[in-house]
C-alpha cells in the first residue's frame, strides 16, 4: 500500500514538472516548484514507512520548513528584477 | 530554481537509498542555503543571456559523449547495484564500522562516530575547508563596501518586504523558533539519530535565512552582530582542535578521545559531542556569515533610485490588496 | 537483464556529463558554476548508490536488523555536500567581484579587456 | 481491530495519492495561475491531511507520530502562507484571474509583469537586452 501511494505521488511530481517546465509565467513555475516540495514531503515521509525506516520523518519535518523558505526567496527575486527591470525602463 | 528542484528530486533518492544523514543535509543544503545563494548571484549580474552564434558547442558535445561512453565501458565491469558481494562491503573495514562501532561506542547511528572519531582528522579537515570559504567570501566581498558613496542604513532606507507581507511576517515569526530548536535537538539527538554538527549548523542558517529574507539584512543584523559570527566561526575550529590538543596533553595521541575521562566508552561519547558541537558552531557561522554577505553586497549594489521604485510599487500592491 | 543492475551508474554518466558539457560550453560564468554544482552532486550519487546494499536498513543500530547499508560513503558525502556548498559560495562571491570590476560575467568579455588593457 | 485500522489507514492512504494526481492534473490542465493554485491547494490540503493521517494510524502512539504531527502542522502553516504570499505578488505584477475586470482590482498599466528574455525562449527572438 505504501508502495502504491509512493508511486502516485510520483506521477503527480512528474505532472509538476511538466508545468515548471512549461509554465508560461514565472509564477507559474513558483507555484509547481511549491506543489513539487510538498510531494516531495509526502514522498519521504511514505518511504520511511516503506523501508521500516521511520526517522526519515526527521527529514520530511525539515523540508516543510525549508521549501517555504526557498519559495519565499524566489518569490522575493521577482520582485526584485522586476522593480529593477521598470527602473531601467525608466531611466 | 528548477535548480531547488533538482536538489530535492536527488535528496529523494538519497533517502530511497537509507542515507538518511545524506538526506538531511541535502535537504538542507540543496532547496535552502545553495538556491538562495545562486539566486542572489543571479538577482547581482543580471540573467538573461545573450544569444550568440555556438563556438564550441560541438566539441562540448563530442567531449562528453567519449567521456561518457568511456564511462559507460567501465561501469560493465561494476558490482550491481544493491549486490551485497560488492569489494566495498566485503572490506573489512566496512564490518567493523558496522559490526564493532556501536558496541565499543555504545552510539546507535553509526555515522556518528564514524565521522567525529574514526574518521576525525578529515573531518577536521573538512571543517577547516569551510572555515577557509567563509574567510575567502568576506575577503572578497566584504561586509558593506562603502566606497561608492552607497546608501547607508540612515538615509532612510526600509526593507519594505516586512511591511507589505504581514502575513508572511506574523508566520515566519511563529516558524522561525520551532526552526532554531529543531537544529538544536539534531545537533544534539546526531548518535541516535540522524543528525549531527553538519546538518544542525546548516539548518540553523536556514533559519536564519527565512529571517534575512523577510526583515532585511538591516534588521538581521542588529540580532546577531556580523562581529560575533566572525568569532564563532573560529570558536567552532578551536573547540574541535581544543579537542585534539586536550588529548595530547593527557598522553594520549591527537582526537584520541579514549584519554578524556576514566571510562572509554563514556570518554568517546563525550569527544564526539565536543567535535560534533565544534562542527555545528563553524558550519552555522559560515554559512550565516556567507548569507549575510551576499544579501548585504546585494542591497549595496541595487542603489538608490531602485530600491524607491520597490517601495513605491509595494505601496501600490498596499493600497489595492 | 544484468544489466538493469548498472542503472544506477549510467544516471550518473548522465548527470555528469550534462554538467561536464554545461562547464565546458557555458561562457556565463554563473552557469559554469551550476555545471560544476551538477557534476558534483552526480559523484555524490555514485558515492550513495555504491553504499546501498539490498534488504539494507539505515546504518543507525537497532535491534533485529541485520544488514545495514555501508556508512562510509554516507560520511564521505556529508561532509563533501558541506564543503560543496562552501566552495560554491566562494565560486559565487569571485562572480560577484568580476562583476564588480568588469562589469560583466561572460567569460569572453572579461578575456578581450584583459588583452586591451 | 489492528485489521480495520489497517485498513481505514491503506484507505486513507489511497485516497491521499489519487488526490495528488488529481491536483497534479489540475496544475496541468487548468486555464490561468489562480485556477492552477486552487488545484495545488487540493495537494496541499487534502492529498497532505489523508496521506499523514493514513501514516499516523499505522504509526501508533509513539515519537513518530507526533512527528507526523508536526509535519502536517507545518505544512498547513507554510503551503498556505506561501500560496498568499504568491498570489499577492501575482497580483501586484499584472497577473488578472479570469473573468475580473482588470480595473476592479487596480491594475494598471504600469504594473504589467515583463516576462523576462530567458534561454527558454525562442532564440530566433533575437538578442536579448543583457541586464
Amino acid at each position: 500500500m505504501f508502495a502504491v501511494t509512493a508511486l502516485l505521488l510520483l506521477v503527480s511530481m512528474a505532472l509538476t514538472l511538466v508545468r515548471a517546465l512549461r509554465g508560461p509565467t514565472m509564477f507559474d513555475r513558483i507555484l509547481a516548484m511549491n506543489m513539487f516540495g510538498t510531494a516531495t514531503v509526502l514522498l519521504i515521509s511514505v518511504v520511511g514507512f516503506l523501508n521500516t525506516a521511520r526517522d526519515l520523518v526527521d527529514i520530511a519535518m525539515i523540508y516543510a520548513l525549508i521549501s517555504f523558505a526557498t519559495t519565499i526567496a524566489v518569490l522575493r527575486f521577482v520582485e526584485m528584477d522586476q522593480a529593477r527591470r521598470s527602473t531601467e525602463a525608466e531611466s | 530554481m528548477l535548480f531547488g528542484m533538482y536538489s530535492l528530486v536527488s535528496a529523494s533518492f538519497f533517502v530511497v537509498v537509507d542515507a538518511a544523514d545524506v538526506a538531511m543535509t541535502e535537504a538542507a543544503v540543496g532547496a535552502g542555503v545553495s538556491t538562495i545563494l545562486m539566486l542572489s548571484t543571479l538577482a547581482a549580474t543580471g540573467y538573461t543571456v545573450r544569444k550568440r552564434p555556438p563556438r564550441r558547442e560541438l566539441l562540448a558535445i563530442v567531449v562528453a559523449i567519449a567521456v561518457g561512453g568511456a564511462l559507460l565501458y567501465g561501469t560493465l565491469d561494476m558490482p550491481r547495484f544493491g549486490a551485497p558481494n560488492a569489494p566495498l562491503h566485503q572490506h573489512p573495514v566496512a564490518h567493523h564500522y558496522i559490526q564493532v562501532s556501536p558496541k565499543e561506542t555504545g552510539i546507535p547511528n553509526m555515522v556518528t562516530p564514524l565521522l567525529a572519531s574514526y574518521r576525525g582528522y578529515d573531518t577536521f579537515g573538512e571543517v577547516l575547508v569551510v572555515f577557509t570559504a567563509g574567510i575567502g567570501v568576506l575577503a572578497l566581498i566584504g561586509r558593506r563596501p562603502r566606497e561608492n558613496g552607497e546608501l547607508a542604513p540612515e538615509d532612510g532606507f526600509v526593507d519594505h518586504t516586512a511591511t507589505r507581507h504581514r502575513v508572511l511576517r506574523v508566520v515566519a515569526k511563529t516558524l522561525i523558533p520551532p526552526i532554531l530548536l529543531y537544529a538544536w535537538y539534531i545537533q544534539a539527538h546526531g548518535d541516535y539519530g540522524p543528525g549531527g554538527g553538519f546538518q544542525a549548523g546548516v539548518v540553523l542558517a536556514a533559519g536564519m535565512m527565512l529571517y534575512l529574507l523577510i526583515f532585511g539584512v538591516d534588521r538581521t543584523e542588529k540580532l546577531v552582530r556580523p562581529r560575533t559570527l566572525e568569532c564563532l566561526i573560529a570558536l567552532g575550529v578551536l573547540v574541535y582542535g581544543g579537542v585534539g590538543l586536550v588529548n595530547m596533553a593527557q598522553g594520549g595521541n591527537f582526537l584520541d578521545y579514549r584519554t578524556l575521562v576514566h571510562d572509554e566508552k563514556h570518554a568517546i561519547h563525550y569527544g564526539i559531542l565536543a567535535v560534533e558541537l565544534g562542527v555545528g558552531i563553524t558550519v552555522a557561522a559560515v554559512m550565516t556569515t556567507i548569507l549575510f554577505t551576499f544579501a548585504g553586497h546585494l542591497r549595496n549594489l541595487l542603489g538608490t533610485a531602485y530600491m524607491a521604485n520597490l517601495s513605491r510599487r509595494s505601496n501600490q500592491g498596499a493600497q489595492s490588496a | 537483464m544484468d544489466l538493469i543492475g548498472l542503472f544506477n551508474y549510467w544516471v550518473f554518466i548522465v548527470l555528469m556529463m550534462s554538467g561536464f558539457y554545461l562547464l565546458l560550453s557555458a561562457r556565463n560564468l554563473v552557469k559554469k558554476i551550476i555545471g560544476v554544482n551538477l557534476f558534483q552532486t552526480s559523484v555524490f550519487v555514485f558515492y550513495i548508490s555504491t553504499a546501498n546494499v539490498t534488504g539494507g536498513a539505515v546504518p543507525i543500530h537497532d535491534e533485529g536488523i541485520e544488514v545495514y547499508s555501508n556508512p562510509l560513503p554516507h560520511v564521505l558525502i556529508l561532509t563533501a555536500i558541506v564543503v560543496g556548498v562552501a566552495s560554491t559560495a566562494l565560486g559565487l562571491s569571485l562572480i560577484l567581484r568580476i562583476k564588480a570590476e568588469y562589469g560583466t560575467i561572460e567569460e569572453d568579455e572579461v578575456d578581450a579587456q584583459d588583452v586591451l588593457s | 481491530m489492528s485489521q480495520a485500522i489497517d485498513v481505514l489507514s491503506w484507505i486513507l492512504l489511497v485516497t491521499g495519492g489519487v488526490a495528488s494526481v488529481v491536483a497534479g492534473i489540475g496544475a496541468l490542465r487548468m486555464p490561468d495561475l489562480f485556477s492552477r493554485m486552487h488545484a495545488a491547494s487540493i495537494l496541499d490540503t487534502f492529498a497532505a491531511a489523508a496521506v499523514l493521517s493514513g501514516l499516523l494510524l499505522q504509526a501508533g502512539l509513539s515519537i513518530v507520530a507526533f512527528k507526523l504531527f508536526l509535519v502536517f502542522v507545518f505544512l498547513a502553516f507554510t503551503t498556505s502562507t506561501a500560496a498568499h504570499a504568491l498570489a499577492k505578488s501575482a497580483l501586484t505584477y499584472g497577473q488578472v484571474p479570469e473573468g475580473v475586470d482588470p480595473k476592479s482590482i487596480g491594475a494598471t498599466e504600469e504594473r504589467e509583469y515583463v516576462e523576462p528574455a530567458s534561454e527558454l525562449a525562442d532564440p530566433r527572438e533575437g538578442p536579448a537586452a543583457k541586464v
